[in-house]
């Protein structure tokens, strides 16, 4: 039943976030600190240590239920733009999962559209700004069209992480034109963006723990 | 980085912890969250008014806590904006049934959290309107006015909107005297060394000794220009010749002037520059009805001070002038 | 030498002429010399309150004049003391007939020009007495107790000393309220990073960048040692540990407790110290009865802070608590 | 009339301290920012500055006339030790010489006996203290002695400005035990201190101008 992600994929897609920010915590917390105030690591860390402490009550709960306590944390942990971005990110996943069991490709391509959304609605930031959109955008767009091409879930989920690693290298020819970094403009050149390299970590949990599933 | 705290990442939890103790008479803190209010919150039949933002910046935010001034502060981490959450119970917590006012500067992290909060509020009954200070002329030309970032004018508006809601004005009544202090009041500060936020341990920015940072932010924000340092009279002429310019301010109209050190400036080159300043605005014409000096909104143990003017009329001077209780601020 | 000044030798001057501008409520100054007065000075029927000292320590000496503290404050240059005659008019311009009280740190400066001037003003028929502070445990040791230097302690010192003279007190009664609170007062600081006296331009003392200077005084004076920085918690435990065993403080004392910024200091930074400092006097079961945190007595932009303790009896307390209206404090 | 001086002498013997001391004024305060705060140079200066704005007033005026003004000037104009110490010393020089209009060498002996006096109770220095004292002590000393030896003026005061020359220097190999230095203890070995080397300044001023009125 690889098209489909289940609560328990879920489950392993958040626990991989975890893992994955608490390893990045340095390397994030030294992007931020090229042009930003450094902290990024450290609030990403923060919040999801706070979402691992949460991960026992997350057994046998549905994908919507659980999205959305992750969002709660995130939103309320650590502040900044970017508990609020990446709160409403997880809302808005949540909202358009409420009640649900198990995620179709189409479920997944909602969500997102969803979520990309609220980011935008929230932040007031374009795609070319410098932040965790110009991540997040391709690789909402990409999802679509391989819904589009009615590619099979594994592979859309493979393009969505190929789409976002290709928009979070981008932020490096690019000026920061919102948020804290973007006071230093054409001095953000050259350096690729804190919460665009989080944001490419958090989606491609969803695609390293499905393909795994795969391979099993 | 040489700093008396202990892990850079508690330093707020810490600070906190202390000032409760020492300011128990004026503030208790919030359960749940980190928000921080007056001991006799809700005070009935008051529009309560809630601020917050990032910590680093005393004897702001919560240091004005108390009668005529706020109701409750969102405290958020070093120059970082505080989680909607505290600021949803800050403003349940004061909250009389006359509603709330948010006041806030003009940050990009602010202005996401206290709309999330905003709309929870309204989600959960409670009026809320909210005000944005952008005071700091220096931080977008004129043309953009609304990217302007609040700085320490914020100050002036907690003052009268404080005073406002103490004398039983409405919600509307109160957003209006922010809007109006905001509108009249113009900043502009200058840096002479940086600060260092803890959990990044390396300065804000680096200038060369004989550098300042002209037009800096309250977190180290880059100003207009870095220029040699010159003597404190030519600087504070320049300073408040620009302000008086962008307002503009007119011979005959009456003024507050607020100098605010910026962390590590001694109050005796604040006076110095105070002197100045009432100098160039007597030659203007401009009459000073109302002075401050000293540390109002500080960014960490930066060097440098800012200057502010606001144009008075006497409801904005009777406010100013209005009893306050807080630890930082008693009139 | 980065400062917002102009000539290194009108610092003084410039400073007076911005402060008297924005305090004239307060405070006006004497025609012939640098002494500032209260501006209802003499009071009738009170004794007058009158210290003096280098300038550069606000808001020491002139912030705190006003109603229940100073009546007089004669100024001196950065970190010097001021002539005798300044001390001598401010005394005539207090004197109501009851006498008039010097209170003075212990720099040899301080004294022999208090002294002269003491000496002018009985010669003129003026009841004069002087108390002089000794709280810093670092600058002697306690056999030499009377060569120890005041320094922040002498807030505490005017605020009783002024209330007791404004409750109406006599010249004796205040002199012996000074000594009492001295003699129950002990401070200890450290500095992080020195000052420059504009005059000369340079640091007043040099430290790596991981060191810090233990019982450093109020004009950069050598501690006792130099030690390695440690985080806030160790040295705020070790200085309150080494404060407590000087007086010595008894399981069971009240205490009011002093957290003094030396000048680049953040609040935050005290705060946290604070924080220990209780933790640390709850375990000695001794009772904070009374809390004071900011800068009060500051070495120009000194980095660094002090912690004082004072054994508290009824009369101190009531005479703290007692009513205060001077530009930086106000209760 | 070399064994005596006028009041026209004495005029000069303050300009010549009014010129030396703002010769001096960076050496002195080079020596002071060495173990005190730097500032003894512009102190000095400062005082004689305005020391000097009154010379004019002091034409046919007598000696203790113009000692005592002088004395009030240094004694209010800058405040700190040094304005106690030197008003001190300058108001005894006064008060030994009122209402004359010139001194032998008797009187003189008599006004610095005085002046020592004078700076030893308000300073409560004692020789080796590594203050102006130590410079003092001596010069007066070897006054005394001059007079004793029946010796002229001239070669008295030539003494006197040796012994003031030997005091001051004499202070290099002492540790400061009153004053801003004492702080520093033994760090101030091998330093001259600042005050020794401006009271030497000051009393070969009387040595300077009587010996080159002999030589004309
Ligand atoms: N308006 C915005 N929209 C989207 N992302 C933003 C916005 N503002 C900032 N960001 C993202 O936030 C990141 C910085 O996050 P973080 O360091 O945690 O917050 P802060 O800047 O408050 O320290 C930036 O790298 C950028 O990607
Ligand atoms: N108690 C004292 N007796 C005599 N001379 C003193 C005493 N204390 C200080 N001095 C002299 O004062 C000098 C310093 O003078 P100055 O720098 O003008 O004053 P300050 O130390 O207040 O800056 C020292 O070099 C020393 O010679
Ligand atoms: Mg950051
Ligand atoms: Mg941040
Ligand atoms: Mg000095
Ligand atoms: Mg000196």
């Amino acid at each position: 039943m690889a098209d489909k992600i289940t609560s328990d994929d879920i489950l392993r897609i958040i626990k991989d976030m975890c893992d994955t920010l608490e390893q990045e915590k340095e390397y994030l917390s030294e992007l931020d600190g090229a042009i930003g105030d450094g902290d990024h690591g450290v609030n990403m860390a923060k919040c999801f240590r706070d979402i691992r402490k949460q991960l026992p009550n997350y057994e046998n709960k549905d994908i919507g239920t659980i999205l959305k306590s992750v969002g709660m944390i995130v939103l309320n942990s650590v502040g900044g733009a970017m508990g609020a971005l990446y709160g409403t990110m997880f809302l808005r996943l949540a909202q358009e999962a409420t009640g649900k069991e198990e995620l179709k490709l189409s479920d997944l391509v909602k969500m997102f559209e969803a979520a990309e959304k609220g980011v935008r609605e929230i932040g007031k930031a374009e795609v070319g700004d410098k932040t965790m959109l110009d991540t997040l955008a391709p690789a909402v767009a990409s999802l679509e069209e391989a819904e589009q091409n009615g590619k099979p879930l594994a592979d859309a989920l493979a393009d969505f992480e190929v789409a976002a690693r290709k928009g979070m290298e981008s932020t490096r020819d690019l000026v920061a034109k919102v948020g804290r970094s973007s006071r230093l403009g054409t001095r953000t050149l050259g350096h690729q963006d804190a919460g665009a390299t989080s944001c490419y970590f958090i989606l491609r949990a969803f695609s390293r723990v499905v393909r795994s599933e795969q391979t099993k | 980085m040489k700093k008396f705290i202990n892990d850079p990442f508690d330093v707020v939890d810490e600070m906190l912890e202390g000032f409760l103790a020492v300011h128990s008479r004026y503030v208790r803190k919030m359960e749940s969250v980190r928000a921080v209010v007056r001991t006799d919150a809700p005070v009935q039949g008051k529009v309560g008014i809630v601020t917050g933002g990032g910590s680093g910046h005393k004897p702001a935010f919560i240091g004005f806590i108390g009668k005529g001034m706020l109701d409750a502060v969102a405290v958020g981490e070093i120059f970082t904006s505080p989680p909607p959450n505290a600021i949803l119970e800050a403003a349940k917590a004061v909250n009389s049934g006359r509603g709330v006012l948010f006041l806030l500067g003009n940050y990009a992290g602010d202005v996401m959290n206290f709309q999330l909060a905003a709309e929870m509020a309204r989600a959960e009954g409670i009026p809320v309107e909210q005000a944005i200070a952008t005071d700091d002329i220096a931080s977008a030309p004129k043309e953009r006015i609304n990217n302007r970032r609040g700085v320490v004018g914020e100050f002036l508006i907690w003052k009268t909107v404080g005073a406002k809601a103490e004398s039983g004005g409405t919600l509307e009544e109160c957003k209006a005297v922010a809007e109006k202090v905001n509108q009249n009041t113009r900043t502009l500060g200058v840096a002479s060394a940086p600060c260092t936020v803890p959990a990044k341990g390396s300065p804000t920015f680096v200038l060369a000794d004989d550098e300042i940072e002209y037009g800096v932010g309250h977190h180290g924000e880059p100003g207009t220009a870095r220029i040699k340092m010159v003597p404190a009279d030519q600087i504070a002429e320049r300073m408040t010749l620009e302000i008086i310019e962008d307002l503009p301010f007119k011979p005959g109209d009456e003024v507050a002037v607020l100098i605010n050190g910026l962390g590590a400036t001694p109050a005796l080159e604040l006076y110095i520059v105070y002197r100045r300043v009432k100098q160039v605005l007597n030659a203007e014409n401009i009459h000073i009805a109302r002075s401050y000096v000293g540390e109002f909104f500080t960014a960490l143990e930066m060097a440098g001070f800012s200057i502010t003017l606001t144009r008075l009329d006497s409801e904005i001077i009777s406010l100013l002038d209005a009893p306050a209780d807080t630890p930082y601020y008693r009139l």
